[in-house]
């Protein structure tokens, strides 16, 4: 029962990685493409560890476990944006396509 | 069915074979270090590959530690590398 | 589990790792190059756990993709725009050089298979474990390099500390970088204390799981040269003149236990057994602030400003 | 449960190959500097499943290193820029 709840979510969280990958094939340009990698790789992750998580035993890895997700959600949060920001001063044309709050 | 320590140390010869390639082709001087880094990495990849007996066997240790120097090693030197080239530079500018 | 069934995930990962070493060494741009070299490291890390080696797995991440990643970056940073693309070799070259690689790459692919037959779980490594009781930690990759071969791992911080060496006499510093905007001043403001835990959890760890002095004393290092990043180089670090005291501090300690050991039991180095689970300890404490100190040292580039005005002649 | 993480594993791989292989087609320096980011976050799932599959609870160590220096990485790639426009 246990094996079949992990694997659910394990699978799930796949789906978003894979959702994220197409994206990155896909979409035109690179904000867009970043919006993908981060959003759908967070869900993906989120998913896949608790997961992983049901089928440890050990609180202090659940807690390491639980860490690295925040981690990384927090990471990629901060890191995209510096990452777009990095996309605008290499391309300014992409900044015209902003809403006006953005800019 | 291959067996994954002789495929990994297949391809550790072969990066080993590319870095070489790379070292003597390219001119640039930061290009020939990297190569000289992939050739590294081809190496413990050798050795990282004899060490591995199946996902259910202890790997053994030794070549393992090798690495662990060698990585430490690699990346002085590469330090060491850097700042030469920095000073070559700096004493060509004047 | 059934032998062989991870192998589709070696092979994308051994494709993925041939298209990016590949992109390392012959990208037209050297900034390029100098990306997909950090990124190779990056999956030469995932490579490395997926061979049951979550020593090196953690080191190659810490050091060889990290701080070998600054390290380039920030040479790239000094270049002048123009040196960015020197020649190449004549194509004539290129292909003479490959043909004579890749004799040599089939010559000791055809030794490795020829021995790859004969190949088994070693008497050596037969040896560490019979004697890991003795060694004072349950890690054997720690065991090996602390108390067995305790020689190789005193030379190796002997190497980092020559290495020190020679760039501090190569020229000063490189100056400090700006400020970092706000949002990556933030996000450097809570790297760094978690580089520092991490890094202080993997040298505890390290007596019976992996980890251990190199990976703690990396990412303490990665967690100052993310300070330096952001601009600020002075940030709550310990001072240079202390830096370079770490620095020399671990191989002292080393030698002076190696010196003990001596004359206690004889040998070099020969840890008393009831001693050296603590011993360790005292070393691998050491030898994580030296290769800190080192590391972040190196990677500064030369020696302090302070020097410049002593010796007289200020090289700017 | 074995194989299923097997089949997890190898699709999770197929997913971070395709990934970075389409993002290598991309010529703005802003899209490798992605690829760091993209490998944190796969790399991270990755090791997770390796733990739980080799039986080996150290992977969870290298996942937050690998976690932890992919941001690195990241913020060297976009320093060194800014730094490069005003020099």
């Amino acid at each position: 029962m246990l094996d079949a709840l992990s694997l659910l979510l394990i699978f799930s969280g796949l789906a978003f990685y894979l959702a994220g990958t197409i994206g990155v094939l896909r979409l035109p340009d690179t904000l867009c493409r970043l919006h993908a990698v981060t959003k759908a790789d967070n869900l993906g992750l989120g998913l896949l560890a608790s997961g992983v998580l049901l089928q440890l035993s050990d609180p202090l890895q659940m807690l390491k476990l639980l860490l690295i997700w925040l981690l990384v959600l927090a990471a990629s949060a901060t890191g995209g944006q510096l990452i777009a920001r990095h996309a605008l001063d290499e391309r300014p044309d992409q900044r015209a396509e902003l809403p006006e709050d953005a800019k | 069915m291959p067996d994954p320590a002789t495929l990994y140390g297949l391809l550790g010869i072969v990066l080993a074979g590319l870095g070489v390639h790379a070292a003597i082709v390219q001119r640039d001087s930061i290009r020939r270090l990297l190569a000289i880094n992939v050739m590294g990495v081809g190496v413990f990849l050798v050795l990282i590959a004899t060490a591995y007996f199946g996902p259910d066997q202890d790997p053994d240790p030794i070549p393992h530690a090798l690495v662990l120097t060698g990585i430490v090693v690699a990346v002085a030197a590469t330090a060491l590398a850097l700042a030469l080239l920095r000073a070559f530079e700096r004493s060509e500018d004047e | 589990m059934t032998p062989g069934a991870l192998l589709y995930l070696d092979l994308l990962m051994m494709g993925l790792m041939l298209v990016l070493a590949v992109g390392a060494l012959y990208a037209r741009s050297l900034r390029h190059a100098v990306i997909l070299f950090i990124v190779f490291g990056l999956v030469v890390a995932l490579v490395w756990a997926r061979l049951r080696a979550p020593d090196i797995a953690l080191a190659e991440a810490a050091i060889g993709s990290g701080l070998a990643g600054a390290l380039l970056l920030a040479a790239l940073r000094d270049r002048r725009r123009g040196a960015e693309s020197a020649p190449r070799s004549p194509a004539w070259q290129v292909v003479a050089v490959g043909a004579v690689v890749a004799g040599l790459v089939l010559l000791l692919a055809w030794a490795f298979l020829d021995l790859q037959g004969e190949r088994a779980n070693g008497p050596l490594a037969d040896t560490v474990r019979a004697n890991l009781d003795v060694s004072g930690v349950s890690n054997p990759v720690t065991a090996v390099l602390l108390n067995f071969r305790a020689y190789d791992t005193l030379l190796e911080l002997t190497v980092l500390l020559a290495a020190l060496l020679g760039v501090m006499s190569l020229g000063p510093q490189r100056p400090p970088m700006d400020a970092a905007e706000p949002m990556a001043a933030g996000l450097i403001g809570w790297l760094i204390p978690l580089l520092i835990v991490a890094g202080s959890y993997l040298l505890w760890v390290g007596a019976h799981a992996p980890g251990g002095a190199f990976q703690a004393g990396a990412l303490l290092a990665a967690a100052a040269v993310l300070a330096d990043l952001g601009g600020r180089r002075e940030f709550r670090l310990p001072g240079q003149t202390w830096l370079r005291l770490l620095a020399v501090a671990g191989c002292a300690v080393f030698t002076l236990v190696g010196l003990a050991a001596l004359i206690g039991s004889g040998v070099l180095l020969q840890l008393p057994p009831d001693w050296a689970g603590s011993l360790i300890l005292l070393i691998e404490l050491f030898a994580t602030a030296s290769i800190a100190s080192a590391l972040f040292l190196v990677y500064l580039g030369g020696h302090p400003p302070s020097w410049n005005s002593r010796e007289g002649h200020p090289d700017a | 449960m074995t194989e299923m993480l097997i089949i997890a594993v190898i699709l999770l791989g197929a997913s971070l190959a395709l990934a970075l292989l389409g993002m290598l087609r991309q010529r703005a320096p802003a899209d490798r500097i992605l690829i760091a980011q993209l490998l944190g976050s796969n790399g991270v799932g990755l090791l997770l499943l390796l733990s739980l599959l080799q039986q080996q609870s150290a992977l969870l160590d290298v996942a937050l290193v690998l976690a932890v220096l992919s941001v690195v990485v990241v913020i060297a790639f976009t320093r060194g820029r800014k730094e490069q426009h005003n020099a």
